[in-house]
C-alpha cells in the first residue's frame, strides 16, 4: 500500500512529463489528480486506524532496493511507515491531491499545464521520499527533491525575470542549509556509526560523552551533529537568517505556494527535527537553541507581516511565523505539539492560500490589496472560506473548553509548552510567541479588511468582473474548511491530550517528553490565556485602523518612517544578503579569475615563463652571431672552462 | 737528451695559445686564420717531438709526419674553399663571413 | 716492428673499408674519363656499394684487431658501420632528384662521400689515436670540400669556409690533446693507455689531454659550446648534403668518442663522465632554447641535432652498458628521424624553389597529406613523444643516466626535452593549423619510399624493430665492456 | 578462453584498426566522408559492446587483474602486460561508452578534414583504453604521453579561434608534468628492477624515495587532473576544441589523473601519500571554491562548465587522497559520473553551438521555448552538475565528502560549501540560457535536438538518472578492489622504513 | 748553458717572435714570411730534439710548398688590403683573460710531467740510436704504421681532388692548353707550306 501512495504521484508526473503533449492537457491533468487522490484515500486508510483504532503498531519497512553501499555505509531504499510518516502521508497527499483538483481550475488557461501537473506530481513523490525515508540520506533525497521541485515550479512562468531570479534564490538558500544537513549527515556518521534511523538511534546513548575540540574548546559532538541538521532543517523551514527565500517564492503559481511553501515541503524542516527528536533530545543545548530561533521567526517574520501588501506575501510570512511556533515546540520537547500544528496548519494555511489564490484568479492576477476591497459581495464563498482561515489562524477557541478551530488548539499547545520550559529561553519563547499572535491577528484581519471589506480601491472594470472561481477550485477549499475547522478537537488527544494517548499514537516514532506535556497542561490559567487576549487584542486594533478609522496606518507609518520602512523592507535582509554574500561572490569569482587565474596564473606564471624562454631565445641566437671569432671564441671558452673546472672541482692542483 | 721535456711544452703552449689568439681576435682576414691554424698544428708537432725524445719513442715522430702530411692537404683544401669564397663575395675579410647566423 | 700483415686473409676485418676504397677508385677513374652525364649513374654505382658493404658486414662479420693494434672490428664497430653506411646511402638517394639545383651533379660527389664514409669506418675502428687522426681528417676534409661544393652559392661557400676554419681548430684541439696523452702515458693505442692510466695515478697531464681531445671530438658531433658551426653550415650547405652532415658523420663521431672513453680512458671514468654531462647539459638546454628562434627549417634541424647529441651524452654520461647500449639505439633511431625528415624536406618543392623556411610549410597537411602526416611523425618523435621511436630513444639513455643515479641531468634534460618541443611543435602548428600559401610540384617516388619506410619504423617502433633493435644493440655495445 | 585472455588486446587495439581502415578508404568527397564516418562509428560502438562484454566477465570479487597477458618485450625491460581490476575496469567501459558519443557529437559539425578527425579520434581512443588496461610502468606512460598527439591536433585543427594557443597550453601543461614521471618511473624501475605493476605494488620504495616520486607523479597527475592551480590550460583547451575534443577531455582524459593517483601514488607510495594528504586537501578544496566562483562569473558557456569541471576534479582527489573505502569508491563513482555527465554537458553546448556558432551565453535564452526537449536533458544534466540527489553526481560527491569528513572536518565543512556554489552557477547558467523569454531575433528558428543529437543525449540521460538512484553496478564492481587497495595501503604505511638494499 | 741549451733558447724565442709577427703583421704578406721563419726556427727545435727527418720535412714541404702556397694565394686574390678593417679589439680584455688562463693550465701540465717507470719499460717503439732517424722512422712508417701512411695518401687525394673541384673551372670563352691536341696534332694538316714567289705576296 505505501508503495502506491508513493509511486502513484511519480508514475503521475511521468505521464504528464514525458507524454504530456501526446496525450493531451485534460488527459494529464485527470492522470495526475486521480492518481493522488488514490494515494490521499490510501494515506487515510493507513492513517484512521492508527489515529483511532489500534494505534501505533510495529514500524513497517518496505525494501525497494540497494542504494549506496560502501565500507560500512549500507543504504538502500526503504519505504518506512510509521505514525510520524502516516501523519505527513495524510498532510502531503490530502493537500496535494486538493492542490491538484484546484489546479485544474486554476491554471485552466495556462498553456503548459500538463508539465505544471507532472511538476505538482513530482513535488508530491519528493516529498512522499522525505517523508517515508528510513535513513537520513534517502531523506536527503526527498529533501533535495522537493527542492528541486519547488525551483521549477516557483520558476513555472520562465519568462518573468522575477520568477527566475525567486527559482534560483529558493534554490541557493536551501542550499546553504542542506549544506548544513549533509555535515550533520557526515557527521552523524561518524559518531553513530550508521546513517539508519533506527541504527542511529540507538547509538545516540554511547556518543552522549563524545566531545570534539573546536578551537581549544571541547564540545559535545553530538550536539553539533544536531546544530548542523538544524541547519538544514532551517533552510527548508524558512527560519530566521535563511528566511529570504520564502517570500520570493510566492513568484510560483498560488496552487504552488499552497501545497509547498505553506501545507508541506516548509514543514520538512519540522518533520526532520521530530524524525531526529533521539538525536536532538539528547542535546539540551541544540534544543535551546531549536527553541530561539523557532521563537525568533516567530516574532521576525509576524513584524514584517504587518506591512505587507501582497496578499501572498502576507500569508507567505504568517507561515514563515506559524513554522517559528512549531520549532519553538519542538524546541521545548514537545515534539507532538510541533506536529499536531504542523498538522492543523496544512489544512488552514493551504486554505488561506488557495482562498488568496480564488482572490486572485477573481482579480484577474492582481496582487496587491491595496487594490482590492469590498470583495466580499462579489465572491462571497470565497470570502467565508478566507474568514474560516482566518479565525483558524488566529487560534480563535475558547480556553478550557473544547471549542475552537484547529489553530487554537496547536498553537495554544505550543505557547503553554513554551511556557513550561525552565530558564530564560522559555519565558524568551512564550513572550515572543505571544506577542506574535497579536500579530498574527492583525495582520490577518488587515488581510481581510482590506480584502474584502470596505469600499474597492480595485479598478472599476476589475471589480466588475470579478466573479466566484469554478467548482474545481472551490471543491478543496470547502475540504479544507472542514478541516480547518474540526482538526484541531478532533485530534488534539492523540498529539497533546493525555498521555496515553499519545504514546498509543505515536508509538516508538517520536520522543514523548511527558514532563513537558504535564508542565505545558498544568501552567496557570493566565496563560492558557494569553494567546486568545492577544489575538482579541490584534482584532480589535486591525478593526479599528483599517475600519473604523483608516488614515491610522498612514499616520502611523509617516511617524515612525523608519520602523515603517524596516519592516516594510523585511529588516532589509535581501540588502543585507545581497551585500554580504551575493555581490561580494561576484566580485571575488571576478577578482579571481581576472586577477588570480587570468594575470597571475597565466599571464605571470605560465606566460611569463614562455616569455623568459622567449628572451633567453633572443639572447641564445644573437650569440650565434655568424662571426667566425666568436665561434672560435665559444670554443675557447668551452676548452678553458672544462680545464678550470678539472682542475678546481678534479683536485688536480 | 739535455732539453727538458718542459721546454719544448711551454713552447708548444705558448705557440698554441698564440695560434688560438690569431683565430679569435683577429679581425682583419680569413688567411691569417689559415697560418694560425698552421701555428697551432706547429705546436702539437713541438709536443710530439718533444715527447717523442723524452720518451725515447719514435712513435711520437710517426704520428708528427702524418699531422704534417694532413696539415698540408687541410692547408690546400682551406685555401681551396677561400678562394671560393672570394669569388663569391671578392672580400676575405673575416667580418664579411656572416650571412647566415642567428 | 713489423706488419702484422701476415696474409690475405688476416686483413679480413678490414675488407669493408678496402672494398670501398677500391670502389672508390674506381668511380674516380669512371668519373675523370667517361662523358658527364654519368655522374647520376655512379651516385647509383655508389650507392649499391654502401649497401653491398652493410652486406658484407652483415651476413660476413670478421672481427678482430689487425694492422699492429690500429684497427679494431668489433660487434660495436659493425653495428656503429652499418648505421654509417646506410646513412651515407640513403643521404646519396637523398640526393639524386636534386642533384641539378644543388650543384651535386659531378662525379665527384659520390667519390667525396665514398672517402668521407671510408674515413668515418676508421674512426670507428681506430684503436689508436692515429688511426683516430687519419680516419677523422678523412672524414673531414672531404665534408669541408661537400659543404662547399655549390660553387656559386655563397652560402655554401661561406659554410665551407666557416666549417673548414673551425674543423681545423678543433682538430689542433684533438691533437694538443693526443700529444699530452701521448707524453704521459708514452702510447697511442686505446687499451695501452688505459693500461697505462689503470697502473698509475691521473695526472694533469692525461687530464688535459683527455678535455682537449673530447673538446675536438666534441666539434664532430657538434656538441656545445664546440657546436657553433652546425647551424650556419646546415643552412649553408645544400640540403642534401645537409642531410648527410647530420646523418653519418655525427654518429661515427659519436662511436669514436664512445670507443676513445671506454676503451682508452676507462680507469678514470669520473674525469670523462664530468665532461660528458657538461657537454650533454650544454647542449640539451642550448638547443633547446635557440630552436625556439629559428625559422629556416635547416637551422632548426641543426639544433635539433644539436639537441640530440645532447640527449645521447646522456646515456654516454652513465657510462655504463646499459647507457652506451641507449646511445646505439639513439643513434640508430635519430638516423631513420634525420633521414625521413630531410627526404620530407627535399620532396617539397613550389616554383622550383625547395622550402627553407618553415612557413614554407603553412597548410602542408591540406595540399601534401602525406608528407605532411610524415613530418609531423618525424617532429613528434623528435620531441620524444610515446609512442614514436624518438620516445623509446629518450627512454633507453634516461634509464641509464637514473641507474647511474645522475638525478639532476635527467630532470634538466627532460625539462629541456619539455622547451624544445616548443620548435617542432611550431613545424607541426604551421603545417596542419594554418592555410595552404604553396603549391607543391609532384613527390620524387624514392623519396616517398624513404618517408615512408622511416615513417613506418617510427610509427611502429615498439611493434617492430623495438624489441630485436635493442638485444642488437645490447650484443653490439658489449664489446666494449 | 583465447579471446577472454586476448580481449583487453583486441579492445584496446580495435580503434586502431578501424583508424587504419578510414585511412585507406579512398577518394575525398562526400560519399568517402559518409563512409568514412561510418567505419569510425562502427568500430567505436563494436569496442564499447566488448567493453561491456568484458565487464560482463569481470568477476568483481577477485580482486587481483583479470584477462592478464605478460609477455617480455623490449629488451626485457618494458613489457608486454595487460590486465583489469576492479578500479580500472570501468574506466575502460566509460571509454567505451564515451567514443561512438563523441564521434556522433561531431557527426554534421566536422565537414574538413573528416579523415585525419576520425582517425585522430580512433587512435586516441586506443592510447585511451590503453592506460587502462595496460600493467606495465612505460606503457602506462606511453598511452599516457601518447594521448597528447592526437588531442594536440583535436584542438588545433578543428578548434575555434583561439586554437593554436589553446593547443600548445594542454600540450605544454601535460608535457612538462609528465616528463617528470618519466624519471619517476625509470627511478622505479631502478630500485625495484621491473615495470610490471602487479609486482610494483608489492615494492615498498624507502619513504624518502617515496617523497620524491610521489612529487613526480603528482606532477603530471595533477596538470592530468587538472588540480588548482595547475588547471590554467583546461578553460582554454575545452573552449577551444571542437565538441567531440571537449567531451573526450572532460570525459576521460581527466581521468587518466585520478585513475593515476589510485594506482600509483597511493598504493605504491603510501607513507608518501599519507604525508602530502593535507597538501592534496588543500588544493583540492581550493579548487572546489576557487573554480567554482570563478564559473559563477562566466560568461562562455564551455568555460563555465570547464571550471566546474575542475571543481569536481577537486572532488576526486580529496577522495583518493583520503585513502578510506568511502573516499576511493567515492572518487572513482565521481570520475564514471563526472565522465558521461560532463561529456553530456558539452554535447549539450555542442548542439546549440551547431546551431548558432557562439557560445557567449548571452546570446541565449528562453531556448526552452523551441527546444523543449533540450531544456529537459540540460536540466537534468545540470542538476547532476549540482549533485542532485537521485543523479549520479550526487553519490560520488556524497561519498566523498563523507570520507573527508571522517578525516578532517574542516575540510569537509570548506569543501560541502562548494554545494552551495555549485548550485549557484549551475542555476545561473541555466537559466540565462534556457529560461526567460525567447527575445533574440537569431533565436526565434531554432530547432529542437535531432535523432542523432537524441541518440547521443538519451542514453547518457538514462545513466545519469539510474545511477543515481542504483549506483550498485558500479560500486559492486569497485568495492573489492578497494577494500583490498585500502588495506594494502594501510598495511604497508611506514613499512617502506625498513632500508631495503636496491636489486 | 750548453750550446745546446743557447740553440734552444734562439730558436723558441725567435719561433715565438715570428709567430706573434704572424698574427700581428698588418701584410698577409709580411705574415707568410714570417710564418717560414717560424717554420726554419721550428726545424731548429726539431733538430735539437733529434728529429732530423722531420726537420728537412718541415723545412721542405712547409716552406717549400705550403707557405708558397700561401703566397700564391695571397698574390692571386688581388685584395686591397689597405681596405681591410682594422681589427676591433673590443673583445681583446676578455679574449686575453681566458687565452691566458688556457696559457698558465697548459704551462702547469709543462712542470708536472715525470717519466713513469712504467711508461718507459713499456715503449713500443725504441728508438735505436744505431741507426738514422730516416731509417728508423721508414722502418716502422712503411711495416707497421703502412695502413696510416696509406691513409695519409688518400687525405692528400682528397685535398687534391677537393681543390680540382672547388677552384677549376671550365669556362667556355678560356683559351687552355689540351697537351692531348698539341701532340696528337698532324703537322700535314696544320702547316701549309706554300711558297711565295717573291714580290707577289699572298692573295
Amino acid at each position: 500500500m505505501i508503495q502506491a501512495i508513493v509511486f502513484f504521484p511519480l508514475i503521475g508526473a511521468l505521464i504528464a512529463g514525458f507524454f504530456g503533449h501526446k496525450i493531451g492537457h485534460r488527459a494529464s491533468e485527470i492522470i495526475t489528480s486521480g492518481l493522488l487522490v488514490a494515494a490521499a484515500i490510501l494515506s487515510w486508510i493507513i492513517f484512521i486506524p492508527i489515529a483511532f483504532g489500534s494505534g501505533a503498531g510495529e514500524v513497517v519497512k518496505v525494501e525497494i532496493m540497494r542504494w549506496v553501499q560502501v565500507g560500512d555505509l549500507d543504504l538502500r531504499w526503504i519505504l518506512r511507515l510509521d505514525t510520524l510518516t502516516a501523519v505527513m502521508l495524510v498532510v502531503v497527499t490530502s493537500v496535494s491531491s486538493l492542490v491538484h483538483i484546484y489546479s485544474i481550475g486554476y491554471m485552466a488557461d495556462d498553456p503548459s499545464r500538463s508539465r505544471f501537473f507532472a511538476y505538482l506530481s513530482l513535488f508530491t513523490f519528493a516529498m512522499l521520499m522525505l517523508v517515508t525515508a528510513d535513513n537520513m540520506l534517502q531523506m536527503f533525497f526527498g529533501w533535495e527533491g522537493v527542492g528541486l521541485a519547488s525551483y521549477l515550479l516557483i520558476g513555472f512562468w520562465y519568462k518573468k525575470p522575477s520568477a527566475n531570479a525567486a527559482a534560483i534564490k529558493a534554490f541557493v538558500v536551501n542550499r546553504v542549509g542542506d549544506f548544513g544537513f549533509a555535515l550533520g549527515i557526515f557527521g552523524a556518521f561518524v559518531l553513530l556509526g550508521s546513517i539508519d534511523f533506527d541504527t542511529a538511534f540507538s547509538a545516540v546513548d554511547g556518543a552522549k560523552s563524545v566531545s570534539v575540540s573546536f578551537f581549544g574548546a571541547e564540545l559535545d559532538a553530538l550536539t553539533i551533529v544536531a546544530l548542523l541538521l538544524f541547519m538544514g532543517a532551517m533552510g527548508k523551514s524558512a527560519q530566521f537568517l535563511l528566511h529570504t527565500w520564502l517570500p520570493d517564492a510566492m513568484e510560483g503559481p498560488t496552487p504552488v505556494s499552497a501545497l509547498i511553501h505553506a501545507a508541506t515541503m516548509v514543514t520538512a524542516g519540522v518533520f526532520m527535527v521530530a524524525r531526529l527528536s533521539p538525536i536532538f533530545d539528547a542535546s539540551p543545548f541544540a534544543m535551546s537553541v531549536v527553541l530561539i530561533v523557532g521563537a525568533i521567526t516567530a516574532f521576525f517574520a509576524a513584524t514584517v507581516g504587518l506591512v505587507q501588501n501582497d496578499i501572498k506575501r502576507v500569508i507567505a510570512y504568517s507561515t514563515c511565523s506559524q513554522l517559528g511556533y512549531m520549532f519553538v515546540a519542538l524546541g521545548a520537547g514537545a515534539y507532538t505539539a510541533g506536529i499536531f500544528h504542523l498538522f492543523t496548519h496544512a489544512f488552514f494555511k493551504a486554505l488561506l492560500f488557495l482562498g488568496a489564490g480564488s482572490v486572485i484568479h477573481a482579480m484577474h492576477h492582481e496582487q496587491d490589496m491595496r487594490k482590492m476591497g469590498g470583495l466580499r459581495k462579489k465572491i462571497p464563498l470565497t470570502y467565508a472560506m478566507m474568514l474560516i482561515g482566518t479565525l483558524a489562524l488566529t487560534g480563535v477557541g475558547i480556553p478550557g473548553t473544547s471549542f475552537g478551530f484547529a489553530g487554537f488548539f496547536s498553537k495554544d499547545s505550543i505557547i503553554e509548552a513554551a511556557y513550561a520550559v525552565d530558564g530564560w529561553q522559555g519565558t524568551f519563547a512564550f513572550w515572543s510567541l505571544v506577542i506574535a499572535a497579536l500579530f498574527t491577528s492583525f495582520y490577518s484581519w488587515r488581510l481581510i479588511h482590506m480584502t474584502f471589506h470596505g469600499k474597492t480601491r480595485a479598478e472599476q472594470h476589475t471589480y466588475e468582473k470579478a466573479h466566484e472561481s469554478p467548482i474545481s477550485m472551490m471543491m478543496p477549499l470547502y475540504l479544507l474548511a472542514i478541516g480547518s475547522v474540526v482538526a484541531g478537537f478532533l485530534f488534539y488527544d492523540q498529539f497533546f491530550g493525555k498521555e496515553k494517548y499519545i504514546e498509543g499514537f505515536f508509538g516508538q516514532s517520536i520522543i514523548i517528553s511527558y514532563a513537558i506535556i504535564d508542565a505545558a497542561h498544568n501552567v496557570p490559567t493566565w496563560v492558557k490565556w494569553s494567546a486568545t487576549y492577544a489575538m482579541m487584542l490584534g482584532f480589535v486594533t486591525a478593526l479599528w485602523m483599517y475600519m473604523l478609522a483608516p488614515s491610522v496606518p498612514n499616520k502611523l507609518a509617516k511617524a515612525t518612517p523608519f520602523l515603517y520602512r524596516f519592516l516594510l523592507n523585511k529588516w532589509y535582509f535581501d540588502e543585507l544578503y545581497d551585500a554580504i554574500f551575493v555581490r561580494p561572490s561576484f566580485r571575488i569569482g571576478n577578482y579571481l579569475w581576472k586577477k588570480m587565474d587570468d594575470k597571475l596564473i597565466d599571464d605571470m606564471i605560465v606566460e611569463g615563463l614562455g616569455r623568459r624562454v622567449k628572451s633567453i631565445t633572443g639572447r641564445v641566437v644573437k650569440m650565434q652571431s655568424g662571426y667566425l671569432y666568436h665561434y672560435a671564441f665559444a670554443m675557447l671558452i668551452g676548452i678553458a672552462a672544462l680545464l678550470t673546472w678539472m682542475v678546481v672541482a678534479g683536485g688536480l692542483i | 737528451m739535455e732539453i727538458e721535456i718542459g721546454h719544448y711544452l711551454v713552447v708548444g703552449a705558448i705557440l698554441f695559445t698564440i695560434g688560438v689568439f690569431g683565430i679569435f681576435l683577429n679581425r682583419k682576414n680569413v688567411i691569417i686564420i689559415l697560418m694560425s691554424i698552421e701555428l697551432i698544428l706547429l705546436a702539437v708537432n713541438i709536443n710530439f717531438v718533444g715527447f717523442s725524445a723524452s720518451l725515447n719513442d719514435i712513435a711520437g715522430q710517426v704520428f708528427a709526419l702524418l699531422i704534417l702530411t694532413v696539415a698540408a692537404a687541410e692547408a690546400a683544401i682551406g685555401l681551396a674553399i677561400l678562394v671560393v669564397f672570394f669569388r663569391n663575395r671578392n672580400s676575405i675579410s673575416v667580418d664579411d663571413v656572416n650571412v647566415m647566423k642567428g | 716492428m713489423n706488419s702484422d700483415i701476415i696474409s690475405f686473409s688476416s686483413l679480413a676485418p678490414i675488407f669493408p673499408e678496402l672494398i670501398l676504397t677500391i670502389g672508390a677508385f674506381a668511380i674516380l677513374m669512371a668519373g675523370v674519363f667517361m662523358k658527364k652525364q654519368v655522374s647520376a649513374s655512379l651516385v647509383g654505382v655508389a650507392i649499391g656499394l654502401l649497401v653491398a658493404v652493410a652486406a658484407l658486414i652483415l651476413v660476413f662479420p670478421s672481427d678482430g684487431v689487425i694492422l699492429n693494434g690500429g684497427f679494431i672490428q668489433d660487434s660495436f664497430a659493425r653495428y656503429m658501420k652499418v648505421l654509417v653506411l646506410a646513412g651515407s646511402a640513403f643521404a646519396l638517394v637523398l640526393s639524386l632528384s636534386s642533384a641539378n639545383e644543388n650543384a651535386l651533379d659531378k662525379f665527384e660527389y659520390p667519390v667525396l662521400i665514398l672517402f668521407a664514409t671510408i674515413g668515418m669506418m676508421i674512426m670507428i675502428s681506430a684503436n689508436d689515436l692515429m688511426s683516430l687522426y687519419i680516419g677523422l681528417e678523412m672524414q673531414a676534409l672531404s665534408l669541408y670540400i661537400i659543404a662547399a661544393m655549390k660553387r656559386e652559392s655563397s652560402k655554401a661557400s661561406e659554410a665551407g669556409l666557416k666549417y673548414f676554419v673551425l674543423g681545423a681548430l678543433s682538430s689542433g684541439m684533438l691533437l694538443y690533446g693526443a700529444s699530452l696523452v701521448y707524453g704521459f702515458t708514452g702510447q697511442t693505442q686505446l687499451d695501452e693507455i688505459a693500461k697505462i692510466i689503470a697502473l698509475g695515478d691521473r695526472s694533469i697531464g692525461l687530464v688535459f689531454g683527455l678535455v682537449f681531445l673530447l673538446a675536438g671530438l666534441s666539434f664532430k658531433i657538434s656538441a656545445v659550446p664546440f657546436h657553433m658551426w652546425t647551424p650556419d653550415v646546415y643552412e649553408g650547405a645544400p640540403t642534401p648534403v645537409t642531410a648527410f652532415f647530420a646523418s653519418a658523420p655525427k654518429i661515427a663521431a659519436l662511436a669514436l668518442l664512445i670507443r676513445v672513453v671506454t676503451q682508452g680512458f676507462e680507469p678514470i671514468s669520473s674525469d670523462w663522465q664530468q665532461v660528458i654531462i657538461f657537454l650533454s647539459i650544454a647542449s640539451m638546454v642550448l638547443a633547446a632554447f635557440a630552436g625556439i628562434g629559428q625559422k629556416n627549417l635547416k637551422r632548426l634541424i641543426a639544433y635539433s641535432s644539436i639537441g640530440h647529441i645532447g640527449f645521447a651524452l646522456v646515456g654516454l654520461s652513465a657510462g655504463s652498458l646499459v647507457g652506451v647500449q641507449g646511445v646505439a639505439i639513439y643513434m640508430a633511431i635519430y638516423l631513420t628521424m634525420t633521414l625521413g625528415l630531410f627526404a620530407a624536406i627535399l620532396s617539397l618543392k613550389y616554383d622550383n624553389i625547395y622550402v627553407e623556411d618553415v612557413s614554407d610549410l603553412a597548410g602542408l597537411a591540406q595540399t601534401r597529406p602525406f608528407v605532411a602526416a610524415m613530418i609531423a611523425v618525424f617532429m613528434f618523435s623528435l620531441i620524444g613523444l610515446p609512442p614514436l621511436a624518438g620516445f623509446f630513444a629518450k627512454w633507453h639513455v634516461f634509464l641509464a643516466a637514473i641507474e647511474a643515479q645522475l638525478f639532476v641531468l635527467a630532470v634538466i634534460g627532460v625539462l629541456a626535452s619539455a622547451i624544445g618541443a616548443f620548435y617542432y611543435l611550431r613545424v607541426i602548428k604551421t603545417m596542419y593549423f594554418d592555410e595552404p600559401v604553396h603549391q607543391f610540384a609532384p613527390i620524387p617516388g624514392e623519396l616517398r619510399f624513404i618517408m615512408g619506410i622511416a615513417g613506418f619504423l617510427i610509427i611502429t617502433y615498439y611493434l617492430t624493430v623495438g624489441a630485436p633493435l635493442a638485444n642488437i644493440a645490447r650484443s653490439a655495445v658489449s664489446s666494449l665492456f | 578462453m583465447i579471446f577472454a585472455n586476448n580481449i583487453l588486446t583486441i579492445i584496446t587495439f580495435l580503434p586502431l584498426l578501424g583508424a587504419l581502415f578510414v585511412m585507406i578508404v579512398p577518394g575525398n568527397d562526400r560519399l568517402a566522408y559518409a563512409n568514412i564516418k561510418r567505419i569510425a562509428l562502427v568500430t567505436t560502438l563494436v569496442t564499447f559492446a566488448l567493453t561491456l562484454v568484458m565487464w560482463s566477465m569481470f568477476d568483481p570479487q577477485n580482486t587481483s587483474f583479470q584477462f592478464v597477458q605478460n609477455h617480455e618485450w623490449i629488451g626485457n625491460v618494458i613489457g608486454y602486460r595487460m590486465g583489469v581490476d576492479g578500479i580500472s575496469v570501468l574506466f575502460v567501459v566509460l571509454t567505451g561508452l564515451l567514443m561512438p558519443m563523441a564521434i556522433l557529437a561531431g557527426w554534421d559539425s566536422v565537414t574538413k578534414r573528416v579523415r585525419e578527425y576520425m582517425i585522430a579520434f580512433l587512435v586516441l581512443e586506443t592510447l585511451m583504453l590503453g592506460v587502462f588496461t595496460t600493467l606495465d610502468l612505460a606503457m602506462f606512460y606511453v598511452f599516457f604521453e601518447g594521448g597528447l598527439i592526437p588531442m594536440f591536433l583535436i584542438i588545433g585543427i578543428w578548434g575555434g579561434k583561439n586554437r593554436v594557443q589553446a593547443s600548445y597550453k594542454f600540450f605544454f601543461y601535460t608535457f612538462v608534468g609528465s616528463v617528470l614521471m618519466l624519471l619517476a618511473i625509470m627511478a622505479m624501475y631502478w630500485y625495484a628492477g621491473t615495470l610490471d605493476i602487479t609486482k610494483l605494488l608489492k615494492v615498498q620504495f624507502p619513504p624518502e624515495m617515496q617523497i620524491w616520486l610521489w612529487i613526480a607523479f603528482f606532477a603530471s597527475f595533477a596538470v592530468k587532473m587538472p588540480m588548482w592551480p595547475f588547471h590554467r590550460w583546461l578553460p582554454e583547451a575545452h573552449v577551444q576544441a571542437p565538441t567531440a575534443g571537449s567531451v573526450i577531455l572532460a570525459a576521460i582524459l581527466l581521468k587518466m589523473g585520478g585513475y593515476g593517483f589510485l594506482r600509483f601514488s597511493l598504493p605504491m607510495f603510501p607513507d608518501a601519500s599519507l604525508y602530502f594528504a593535507d597538501f592534496v586537501f588543500f588544493l583540492s578544496v581550493a579548487a572546489i571554491i576557487i573554480t567554482s566562483l570563478i564559473a559563477l562569473v562566466q560568461t562562455d558557456i564551455k568555460k563555465l562548465i570547464a571550471y566546474s569541471s575542475v571543481a569536481h576534479m577537486g572532488f576526486v582527489t580529496m577522495g583518493i587522497f583520503t585513502a578510506n573505502v568511502y573516499g576511493i569508491e567515492g572518487a572513482i563513482f565521481q570520475m564514471i559520473s563526472h565522465g558521461f555527465i560532463s561529456g553530456a554537458l558539452f554535447i549539450s553546448v555542442g548542439v546549440i553551438y551547431d546551431r548558432m556558432h557562439t557560445r557567449e551565453i548571452l546570446a541565449y535564452g528562453g531556448l526552452v521555448e523551441k527546444m523543449p526537449k533540450y531544456a529537459f536533458a540540460f536540466m537534468v544534466f545540470t542538476m547532476a552538475n549540482v549533485g542532485l540527489p537521485g543523479t549520479s553526481g550526487f553519490v560520488g560527491e556524497f561519498l566523498v565528502l563523507i570520507a573527508i569528513f571522517q578525516v578532517n572536518v574542516w575540510f569537509a565543512a570548506v569543501a560541502t560549501l562548494g554545494v552551495i556554489l555549485s548550485a549557484a552557477y549551475a542555476l545561473w547558467l541555466y537559466r540565462r540560457v534556457i529560461f526567460g523569454a525567447l527575445t533574440k531575433e537569431s533565436l526565434k528558428s531554432i530547432l529542437d535536438m535531432n535523432p542523432r543529437e537524441m541518440a547521443v543525449i538519451v542514453p547518457l540521460l538514462i545513466l545519469t538518472i539510474l545511477f543515481g538512484f542504483y549506483p550498485a553496478p558500479i560500486l559492486d564492481t569497485i568495492a573489492p578492489s578497494v577494500e583490498a587497495l585500502v588495506n594494502q595501503i594501510s598495511q604497508s604505511v611506514g613499512m617502506g622504513a625498513e632500508p631495503i638494499l636496491p636489486h | 748553458m750548453t750550446l745546446t741549451l743557447f740553440f734552444f733558447y734562439l730558436f723558441s724565442t725567435v719561433l715565438i717572435a715570428s709567430a706573434v709577427m704572424v698574427v700581428a703583421s698588418r701584410n698577409p704578406v709580411h705574415s707568410v714570411l714570417f710564418l717560414i721563419l717560424a717554420f726554419f726556427n721550428a726545424a731548429g727545435l726539431f733538430l735539437i730534439a733529434g728529429a732530423e727527418f722531420l726537420a728537412m720535412v718541415l723545412v721542405i714541404v712547409y716552406v717549400g710548398a705550403v707557405a708558397v702556397l700561401f703566397l700564391f694565394v695571397v698574390m692571386m686574390l688581388d685584395i686591397d688590403f689597405a681596405k681591410m678593417r682594422k681589427g676591433i679589439l673590443q673583445y681583446m680584455p676578455i679574449g686575453a683573460f681566458i687565452g691566458i688562463i688556457l696559457f698558465l693550465e697548459l704551462v702547469l701540465v709543462a712542470g708536472s710531467w715525470i717519466m713513469l717507470p712504467e711508461i718507459a719499460s713499456s715503449s713500443a717503439m725504441p728508438i735505436d740510436n744505431s741507426i738514422s732517424n730516416t731509417k728508423a722512422l721508414g722502418q716502422v712508417l712503411y711495416t707497421r704504421y703502412v695502413f696510416l701512411f696509406q691513409g695519409a695518401g688518400i687525405i692528400l687525394l682528397i685535398a687534391m681532388i677537393g681543390a680540382i673541384v672547388l677552384t677549376l673551372h671550365h669556362k667556355p670563352n678560356v683559351k687552355r692548353q689540351d697537351i692531348a691536341d698539341q701532340v696528337a696534332r698532324d703537322p700535314k694538316k696544320a702547316v701549309e707550306v706554300v711558297k711565295v714567289k717573291s714580290g707577289e705576296g699572298l692573295q
